[in-house]
């Protein structure tokens, strides 16, 4: 019988693996999918919990941060082609210039 | 007297196998229905009236050389047809398509004539369909042809376009029944008004089935949709490349979407299983009934009218289908909310 | 008897909708369309108000009617209800403001004629708002509500004073008045904030009721405060020493503005304000002697300086000042009814010699100063025979409602032991009726003095009719045009009629007026002790045999007065003009004292504004405007340039740097939590 | 070890192992099918953490759509592989990536850590109403009676995220230069 901790662990490795990939990685579609990751781990951690509570609003709240998700997905692409465009690189290093 | 749990394989078992003779059967109908459209006679050599004609296309198939284009990547142009049919097949599994059934007596408890019988079946299917996108668009661009690259990118915008209206569509009937489940939205259809109208989703929900077929025609690229394939501007799109077994599972696919639309469609619309004169035992008849005629629509369709042109369908897709779908779902909610509570 | 409550919010909204309608597209109206919403909106206010009022004038003097609308402000156990109330006070002034207001509208419509569209939908604008804040103040039911009416009509004067603002006189008066008013209403708001102090509550009912039990204050206590705070107040709307300045330089204002705000109606709200919390004054009789003393000593001043004035709308303005000084000295008495009841006839014959000044104003084509005026008499008939009514009635000539409402305080006065009050009170009656009719002589009597250049020691800019009329000389010495001429005629039978609701009880009259307001300055409906020591004047007291001799005594007196303030005039101005000059010369310190108005402008503009003017500039400007603030702004900018350019090395640039800083800060705050 | 439990960890061990891959190599393209893989992984779980349809949901919206976009992105504008560090065109400084890995690997430890501290809380027994947190209908109830306001803010989100996506993208106005 799985318990709570073993999901939190779960989340916990899986947010972890999220954050380490924003940081080693070296390609901004990656990078958003390391973020993506992040999200999951929480949205494990929410559902897990409101189970444990007996309660819905955890799932909900995962609803939204869907929602959110989705946001996030479109804009960033979008300012990662426009990037794209601009510097024909997808390295954040390429971006280090703080004018134009 | 056989276990449930060994039923319950063999009818798993029972169903692929149906599902991929669907597929040579519809091939076989749609060659016929063509040439009688067309006024030609159609396949008629092989076998009587040419009813072995699927078998040697299968047949045919299998000895072609498997070809793979230098460039492509071999892993995903391996993986997407796979993912194509296993998306088709998988669909199915939650489309229940006959009553509780003892065989005749052959099994001790009743066995729902379904694969896997979920509460949330209708999502079920609509996730997997969406899956399927990712066989398309693999395909496509891992054969690393712009033919491919096209069709893929067309039919994988063509798919997520419809996917809206199919889902709102699917919103309707929901609400009327209000259930998620397959099984209980059919019983919801059963029995009739005035002893004549049958209680079927299709007249609570006319628009809902029109736009729901429109967008299933979308969905599984069959004509007058046809863009990924289009042969004249895309040389067949996004399986150019393709040949031998791993064609035949995009082929396949293709076919397996059609039934699984039209099973979808007549558990939504037509009441399933559910008709006159036939005990609930022999549902499943009524079932393939209504399923046949949907599928000879789609081939009918196919035959009858032209391709339209990629901006075309766009439009059709966004300012029409869409907006119709949303009234649509709008107006029915509205009347529950009225009418029943 | 709570009958048609909600028409009360009616009385000050319709004007308020004129006001919405002539601000918003004045500029689009013709004259006649501004003009004639205006004067709907405020004649169908007075309907209404009529209607409200019927049942306190014809039924049961009793209770009040209240409105609540909805809880405006609600802070701890603060609560101020947005709430209106009618009762026997309130009906009499409402009917007052609209009525009066009413004519005067009306009569303005032909006096602003001159002036362009959009100057005459801004003018009418001012004017319905005004009714609007007035009747807001007078139906107020609790401090709140009046004190928004009471900053209201501020603003409206102010307004309205400056409404030829391309004069300079113009604006400077009406920044005159805003100010002084300013001065008034500090004392105003803290007279509240005590009250609400002292009694946990702004409702003028229910302050009464609180103190209904209580005992009048032995000395000067917490209430008399309150008490003394809200007559501050009272002495800035109402002209009184020593806030009295800005009312004669109101003149600057239109003439009907003069007539409705600055005699009949705005001015009174001083006295109103006493009169609303009869109960709470009454509980102070320090704080009484003090109104009483301050009302009797503003009547002579404002009498004496009346005397010598060159300009007739001043000279109006002046007798305003000292009526005023009446009724405050009928209230300091605590005869809270004959002041109102001298608030009500003085309202129709100040009203009255307001316009008829207009009218003759307007024929002279905007000339004021009277020693260019003369033998007006045969030129403007109706002008002048109403103005001799008004100027009859306002000298208290028996048989006119000045008479009956003046020798009523008076009365009280003398019965409340004052007898020195009431000295001073005949003497400035003697005064007023000299001056008055100094005016009607000058003005209507004689030989037409157009056109001789003004005498140097006219000190006063004397405000020209607004620049439509500047230039434009006596071609046509017209009467009053028919809407001046009918408002002249109402108010001239008015300042007739008004005074028999008054007849006290020595001439066999019932004191109607008195019996009628009596409950208005009780503690509410609810019996109260206190008010009997406020209010002495119940028929019943009023009646008895020695208190009727004595009463027809002083009556003689006054009359006496009266008329021999007229002969004095008919001496001096009329028969032998050269005496009245030989006279100033006899006495030319005082004549030139009078003339310049006891030098009290100079006196406060030595005292009070030039040093506020010195500290301002080179304590709060140079010192802590320019030394502290900017400095420390300054400052700040330096802080932050510095600050900046140091934190700028941290911007590399790289977002994996950045997001290395965020997650730094994320690891060290879990672990610290976790360490705890 | 019980079936659930052995589902656990299969769905759990694919999760961690596919997302593992997905930061572990270069191609875009594999990293985002692997994601989707996690995804799928992840749905598994909430199945099992009796939530059927955020499981559904997830394979739709995630999978379905967002990652689709993914996809396209990486199709369209070809991104090639992450090149080898040793010859990047760019000097960059590697000092934040190896601090972000170490702090990485110090919030897991504190994550440890903190859930070593309250392990045991939850004691294994079912869940009295797993049903009624099952039920579609109650979440609907919950989403769309106790969430409205919430709900309806979302949407205002989500319009805005397609003007500024549209806007963003257009030819005329790249990367607002």
């Amino acid at each position: 019988m799985a318990t709570l901790d073993h999901y939190l662990l779960l989340s916990a490795v899986l947010f972890t693996i999220g954050t380490a990939g924003v940081f080693l990685r070296r390609n901004l579609i990656t990078i958003l999918l390391a973020i993506e990751i992040m999200l999951n781990a929480v949205n494990l951690t929410f559902i897990a919990y409101g189970r444990f509570l007996g309660a819905v609003d955890g799932q909900i709240i995962v609803f939204f941060v869907m929602t959110v998700a989705a946001a996030e997905a479109a804009v960033g692409l979008a300012i990662v082609i426009a990037m794209f465009r601009h510097r024909g690189s997808l390295n954040p290093e390429a971006f280090r210039t703080l004018k134009g | 007297m056989i276990p449930a749990v060994v039923a319950q394989i063999l009818l798993l078992l029972f169903v692929f196998f149906m599902l991929l003779n669907s597929a040579s059967v519809m091939v076989y109908a749609e060659r016929k229905i063509a040439a009688l459209i067309q006024q030609r006679y159609g396949p008629y050599l092989v076998g009587p009236h040419g009813l072995m004609q699927p078998l040697a296309d299968i047949i045919k198939l299998l000895f072609k050389e498997e070809l793979r284009p230098l460039a492509a990547d071999r892993f995903l142009f391996m993986l997407a047809p796979v993912i194509s049919a296993t998306a088709a097949f998988a669909a199915f599994s939650v489309v229940p398509f006959g009553a509780d059934t003892t065989l005749f007596g052959l099994l001790e408890e009743p066995l729902p004539l379904v694969v896997a019988d979920v509460n949330v079946a209708i999502l079920v299917v609509f996730a997997i369909t969406s899956m399927g996108v990712y066989g398309i668009v693999l395909a496509g661009w891992s054969s690393n042809s712009k033919y491919s690259l096209l069709g893929a990118l067309r039919s994988s915008a063509q798919m997520i376009s419809y996917e809206l209206s199919y889902g709102l569509a699917l919103g309707g009937v929901l609400v009327v029944a209000g259930s998620l489940s397959l099984r209980e939205i059919v019983d919801a259809q059963a029995g009739t008004w005035l002893g004549v109208i049958p209680r079927w989703g299709v007249v609570t929900q006319p628009i809902g089935f029109l736009i729901f077929m429109t967008a299933g025609i979308a969905e599984t690229n069959r004509a007058p949709f046809d863009f990924p394939e289009a042969e004249q501007e895309l040389v067949a799109g996004y399986h150019t490349e393709y040949s031998s077994m791993s064609f035949a599972m995009f082929f396949l696919a293709e076919y397996v979407n059609m039934v699984t639309v039209s099973a979808v469609a007549t558990d939504l619309f037509l009441g399933g299983w559910h008709g006159p004169f036939l005990p609930e035992s022999f549902g499943w008849i009524w079932f393939l009934v209504k399923m046949s005629a949907l599928l000879f629509f789609y081939i009918w369709v196919r035959w009858t009218l032209p391709r339209y042109r990629y901006d075309q369908l766009m439009m059709f897709g966004w300012k029409f289908l869409l907006p119709l779908a949303v009234v649509n779902l709008l107006v029915t909610a509205a009347g529950v909310l009225s009418f029943v509570g | 008897m709570t009958g048609d409550s909600s028409m009360l919010l009616w009385i000050p909204l319709l004007p308020f909708l004129g006001f919405l309608v002539n601000a918003a597209l004045g500029r689009r109206l013709s004259r006649g369309a501004s003009g004639g919403v205006a004067c709907t909106a405020i004649l169908a206010s007075f309907a209404v108000s009529a209607t409200v009022s019927w049942p306190f004038l014809f039924g049961a003097p009793a209770g009040a009617v209240d409105q609540r609308l909805y809880t405006w402000i609600q802070v701890g156990d603060f609560v101020a209800t947005f709430a209106l109330r009618v009762d026997a006070l309130t009906a009499l002034m409402i009917l007052i403001v609209t009525g009066i207001g009413s004519l005067i509208h009306i009569y303005s419509t032909a006096y602003m004629h001159e002036e362009r569209e959009s100057e005459y939908a801004r003018y009418f604008s001012y004017l319905n708002l005004f009714a609007a804040f007035m009747l807001l103040l007078v139906l107020g039911a609790n401090f709140l509500m009046m004190f928004v009416g009471w900053e209201g009509v501020g603003l409206c004067s102010y307004l309205l004073i400056g409404f030829w603002y391309t004069k300079p006189a113009a604006s400077n008066a009406g920044k005159k008045a805003f100010i002084v008013n300013r001065i008034g209403d500090v004392g105003f708001i803290l007279g509240v904030l005590l009250a609400f102090r002292h009694f946990g509550t702004i409702d003028f009912q229910e302050i009464a009721a609180a103190l209904g039990p209580v005992a009048p204050d032995s000395q000067f206590g917490v209430v008399s405060l309150i008490a003394l705070l809200l007559f501050v107040g009272a002495t800035g709307k109402s002209a009184q020493i020593p806030l009295y300045v800005w009312l004669p330089d109101a003149m600057e204002g239109p003439t009907p503005v003069s007539a409705l705000i600055h005699a009949a109606t705005m001015v009174t709200a001083g006295v109103y304000l006493i009169g609303r919390n009869a109960v709470l004054f009454s509980h102070a009789p320090d704080v009484l002697v003090i109104v009483a003393l301050v009302g009797t000593a503003t009547a002579l001043m404002a009498g004496t300086i009346g005397l010598v004035q060159h300009d007739i709308k001043r000279v109006l303005a002046y007798s305003t000042v000292s009526q005023l000084g009446y009724m405050f000295l009928a209230m300091g008495v605590g005869a809270f009814g004959a002041g109102i009841f001298h608030l009500y006839t003085h309202a129709f014959f100040k009203a009255l010699l307001f316009l008829g000044s207009g009218a003759v104003i307007h024929a002279l084509g905007g000339e004021q100063d009277m020693r260019r005026m003369g033998g007006l008499k045969h030129a403007l008939p109706v002008t002048y025979w109403t103005f001799l009514v008004g100027a009859l009635a306002i000298a208290g000539v028996p048989l006119l409602s000045g008479f009956f409402s003046k020798d009523e305080i008076l009365f009280r006065a003398f019965q409340s032991g004052h007898t020195w009050l009431w000295t001073v009170g005949v003497l400035t009656s003697l005064l007023t009726a000299t001056y008055m009719f100094r005016v009607v002589f000058l003005t209507f009597h004689g030989t037409s003095r157009a056109g001789t250049p003004a005498a140097p020691d006219v000190l006063v800019a004397d405000g020209a009719h607004g620049p439509s009329h500047a230039g434009a000389g006596h071609a046509h010495l017209h009467d009053a045009p028919p809407a001046m001429a009918l408002a002249l005629l109402v108010l001239a039978v008015g300042s007739v009629a008004a005074g028999y609701v008054g007849v006290p009880h020595a001439l066999g009259g019932d004191n109607r007026i008195e019996a009628y307001l009596a409950p208005a300055f009780g503690a509410g409906s609810s019996e109260a002790d206190g008010v009997e020591a406020g209010t002495p004047e119940t028929p019943g007291e009023a009646a008895d045999e020695h208190g009727a001799t004595l009463e027809l005594g002083l009556m003689g007196v006054s009359v006496l007065a009266a008329l021999g303030g007229i002969g004095l005039a008919a001496f001096f101005f009329l028969t032998r003009r050269e005496a009245a000059a030989r006279a100033a010369a006899r006495f030319a310190g005082l004549h030139r004292i009078l003339l310049n108005k006891y030098y009290v402008d100079e006196l406060y503009d030595t005292a009070v504004v030039t040093p506020l003017v010195a500290v301002s500039r080179h304590a709060l400007w140079r010192g802590v405007d320019a030394g502290f603030i900017d400095g420390s702004v300054n400052g700040v900018g330096t802080i932050v340039r510095q600050g900046a350019a140091a934190l700028r090395q941290v911007q590399t640039g790289s977002v994996r740097a950045y997001a290395a800083g965020l997650l730094l800060g994320a690891v060290m705050i879990l672990g610290y939590y976790l360490w705890r | 070890m019980s079936g659930e439990l052995a589902l656990f960890y299969l769905f759990g061990g694919a999760a961690v192992v596919a997302s593992l891959l997905v930061i572990g190599q270069r191609n875009p393209i594999y990293s985002v099918l692997l994601l989707i893989a996690s995804f799928g992984a992840l749905a598994g779980l909430y199945v099992l953490l009796d939530a059927p349809f955020m499981a559904v949901t997830q394979i739709i919206v995630y999978a379905g759509a967002i990652m689709v976009l993914f996809l396209f992105v990486v199709m369209l504008l070809n991104v090639p592989a992450e090149a080898p560090i040793d010859h990047v065109e760019l000097h960059e400084p590697q000092g934040a990536r190896w601090l972000g890995g170490v702090l990485a690997v110090a919030l897991l430890v504190e994550l440890g850590w903190a859930l070593w501290r309250v392990v045991g809380v939850d004691d294994g027994r079912p869940v009295a109403d797993a049903g009624q947190l099952a039920s579609v209908l109650e979440i609907g109830r919950v989403l769309f009676q106790e969430y409205a306001f919430a709900f309806e803010v979302t949407s205002i989100l989500i319009i805005v995220a397609m003007v500024g996506a549209v806007l963003l993208t257009r030819r005329d106005s790249g990367a607002g230069s």
